[in-house]
């Protein structure tokens, strides 16, 4: 499915729908948080990309624990921790693969949203990235079992990620900035799962 | 958006470029790192680093210095700074007795914090931390991330700071810290937000009629809108919320009246002039006061109210010798 | 108009009050008048009064402490205040040693200072004046009513304040005074206008991408209006007029960016970044920067720069202990 | 043609007429000052109303001083020392009468630009408020050579003030704060010269 390059290439593209959805997730964190969530992580995958044609050489891992570190490293706030954590521990369960195939990605999916879990001690329903991340996995998961093919299983991931997002306009943070808004956060989206479903949006469309 | 800078991604580098070029007698930049450091290495004593996005000027670099911290770190504007950048701020002022983070209650911000703590252990660095929530107008309940930290944070800056300058131990210095946490409560109000220079809109709209309720330091929206008031009104719907949340009743306490960035010092003592009032009637006793920018959201207009119980210990600690740019006590 | 205040015509009153409860161990308000004193008259030194209209906080009764002023007097908002409270004033603090006016070159201010003077002589009081002109926005030639004095008027109140304190006479204060207006120069820019509580409106409109250049210290529009530039163009051509008019050329100065009330300190440190880059390229030395507020125009945006070009006994006086609510020095 | 009694109704209607006109006093001197011009006088005038009622037995030269000693005290700014060395030398010419002609009138006036100058070293043209009074003054002045009566005289000496007004806005101010405004400041009035008018016009109206 996946080798360093094409990794590389999702990389770019990934950081260009970023850039061009900054100032989209910024408004969405002027409303309920301190809108900065774009500008945030623009400026940390804007520095991925500059260290991408250093890793070209590089296995699957060692691309994704650089991006998760650079971005620890750039991002700060708490989607940096979190992307950055996530990232890295994608990488830990791929360890010295130069190819990954659909298999891997859901561990990667879950080492991810562990990742997040781990820093950010956060469940589902809390109005965070997990709202996308979580039920997104669980859709891919299911397509996979049902024997869909590489396309199918990304596509009911969007969905799902999708819907979660929706979902967070229901509901009250109760972690991150925006609960301190309280009854008020209701009816607005949640900045970081639509960063996480216009990520994995990315990845789809290449598939 | 209106404002006096340059280039909007060179608004956090210049404004530390020019701190330092003019305080160098009190801080310089950490060679490649945004990192604000006391101009003279103190050794002998715990070091004290705190910090957060920028935009809270003078807070966190302002207060470095005798009596107060060693190092700030400044990130991004309203962003909390990444654990390297705290990591480098550890390294260049830790000592054999230890280092003290300060830090504000934030998901971002303890994050980075104690990611850079775990670096700093793990090349030997004694590091603790204390988390400062300070903000009354959030509930502090279990269910919830607990309060955020905003002005108080100062008096912690300031108490803890004496405790180490005095050569006081890691643990007494967070001890002292603890203490100034547990006692001090604050509120804040706007009439006018802020904007992030990279955003560009400000974070919320008022009406000419409006103000925000218990907003936050980072130009995010309060708990509530409602129609402007007269000062005394906001300062007493303030009180009362810090009042009803520790009972300050025949105590001692230090008053930090805090403008946002954009109030004018008139509008602050008028504030004070009501808050010294209701305190007095009340039977607290005002022993210091500080009216002021301590704790800013770049320009917005507004302020908060911050209370401190003291004991004999806090009060000797909040008046002993403190030299740095932004906070000095002769 | 959006203020946090109380009733209009309290604003002065009720920032006085405030200023006094929050200051009771720097300042006191002489009975039955605006007059704020120093909280411990001091005998055996020559006395500084200064003053002006209210608007300019901390100006003037932030400096009111050891080494600065010993009484301000301030007027209804941006009106110099009446000969009858300058009067109280030089009455309250009045030494055997004499009395110094430190007057901003306004006309109102010139004249009310002056009528105070003639009834404090009358009284048999020694008083003597010096009048800062340091805005060379403003022409400064014979046919003019000369410049008007604005933040530069801060180094006047601290190195005369210094010298009277150190115990020199009511001349050596009134010398080193007049040292000081020589050799400083300021000029400052707006980019929002303020609004004067009792009038209700700014006193001047500026669009979206429009700055003004050249202003004063009370609201009032400046010399004229430009597009909005970048940081570093402004600053560029402050500092053009202010280095034409004075040749500082090889020599050590002291830099204030001053903050006219509702600046963020953001941006002045932006500002100092550029100012003490364009010295250095020069060759003029910076002894010592002040970035903050020191003399606003109430929440109005934007900032003035000022340049004292230094010797050995002005930085003496300089680094002298100062210990005021607004200025210290340790 | 004015007794102590006429002169006290007379104040109490110039204060009406200031008060009613400081905002308009106020907006001329945003436009070449600082906002305050009508907010100084009405403060002024208000207090000196205050003082009327305990003057009633008092001279014609007791209620000028008084008048302009409170002026002095409560204005502040330029106008409070212009005004009120004003009305304190104006006392000085009717000392100890009781009753006043338009003899003494013209008298007062010369007094009066007196002690405008010397406080403020102006001359006419300088765009202050010495540019409706001197006018004024010399338009009554050759009025009562020629024999007008009282009204007439008054009447030519509004005529003479609202010119002046008018003239102001034709140059460049050179005293007071105007004169920061070099250039700028024509095409506006003077807020002095105008409030001069206004109180000029109260009294013509009486007579
Ligand atoms: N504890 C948490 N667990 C998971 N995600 C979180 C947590 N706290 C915040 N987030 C996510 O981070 C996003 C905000 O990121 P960002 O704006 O970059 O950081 P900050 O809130 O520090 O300004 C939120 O929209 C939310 O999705
Ligand atoms: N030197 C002077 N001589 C005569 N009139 C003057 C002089 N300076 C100022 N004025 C008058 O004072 C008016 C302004 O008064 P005001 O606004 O109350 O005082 P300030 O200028 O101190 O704010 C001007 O419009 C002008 O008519
Ligand atoms: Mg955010
Ligand atoms: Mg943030
Ligand atoms: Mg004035
Ligand atoms: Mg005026």
């Amino acid at each position: 499915m996946t080798d360093t390059k094409k990794l590389i290439q999702l990389l770019y593209s990934i950081s260009d729908t970023i850039v061009e959805n900054a100032q989209f997730l910024t408004d969405l964190d002027a409303a309920i948080g301190d809108s900065d969530h774009g500008i945030n992580l623009a400026r940390g995958f804007k520095k991925v990309e500059t260290e991408l044609p250093a890793l070209e050489d590089k296995t699957i891992d060692a691309v994704l624990k650089k991006t998760g570190m650079v971005l620890v490293s750039t991002v700060g706030g708490a989607s940096g921790p979190l992307y950055g954590t996530a990232f890295m521990k994608a990488g830990a369960v791929v360890k010295g693969k130069s190819e990954i195939d659909i298999n891997d990605f859901l561990a990667i999916m879950d080492a991810a949203i562990g990742g997040v879990q781990l820093r950010g001690k956060a469940v589902e329903g809390e109005k965070t990235m997990l709202d996308a991340m979580i039920p997104a996995n669980n859709a891919m998961k299911k397509a996979f079992d049902d024997g869909k093919d590489v396309h199918s299983v990304l596509q009911a991931g969007v969905e799902a990620a999708d819907k979660g997002v929706e979902y967070t306009k229901s509901i009250i943070a109760t972690k991150g900035r925006a609960s301190y808004l309280g009854e008020r956060s209701i009816g607005h989206q949640d900045p970081g799962a639509t960063s996480f479903t216009i990520l994995l949006k990315t990845i789809a469309n290449a598939y | 958006m209106k404002k006096i800078i340059n280039a909007v991604d060179q608004v956090e580098n210049q404004m530390i470029e020019g701190l330092v070029k003019a305080y160098p007698e009190y801080v310089y930049r950490v060679e490649g790192s945004d990192v604000l450091a006391r101009a003279h290495k103190k050794e002998g004593k715990v070091a004290l680093v705190s910090g957060g996005g920028s935009g809270h000027e003078p807070a966190h670099a302002g207060y470095v210095g005798t009596g107060m911290l060693d190092a700030a770190v400044p990130g991004a504007v309203f962003t909390s700074p990444t654990p390297d950048q705290v990591y480098e701020a550890i390294q260049a002022v830790a000592t054999e007795e230890g280092v003290l983070l300060v830090i504000k209650n934030y998901t971002g911000d303890v994050m980075n914090f104690e990611m850079a703590a775990d670096m700093a252990r793990d090349e030997g660095i004694k590091v603790d931390q204390v988390i400062v929530g300070d903000d009354v107008a959030v509930d502090g309940s279990l269910y919830t991330v607990g309060r955020r930290g905003i002005a108080g944070t100062v008096f912690v800056h300031k108490i803890a700071g004496a405790k180490a300058e005095a050569g006081a131990s890691l643990e007494e210095v967070k001890a002292v810290a603890e203490k100034v946490i547990a006692n001090v409560r604050s509120m804040s109000m706007a009439i006018k937000p802020c904007t992030v220079p990279a955003a560009g809109t400000p974070g919320f709209e008022l009406a000419d009629d409006e103000m925000e309720i218990g907003i936050g330091i980072h130009g995010e929206p309060g708990t509530h809108k409602e129609k402007l008031q007269e000062a005394d009104q906001i300062v007493d719907q303030l009180l009362d919320k810090i009042l009803a949340d520790l009972d300050y009743t025949g105590s001692d306490v230090a008053v930090m009246i805090n403008g946002c960035g954009g109030t004018p010092l008139m509008e602050l003592f008028i504030v004070n002039n009501h808050v010294s009032d209701v305190l007095k009637e009340k039977n607290i006793n005002v022993y210091r006061t500080f009216v002021g920018e301590y704790m800013t959201s770049i320009e917005m207009e507004g302020f908060s109210i911050s209370l401190l119980k003291l004991d004999d210990e806090m009060k000797a600690l909040l008046d002993a010798t403190a030299d740095t740019p932004a906070f000095k006590v002769l």
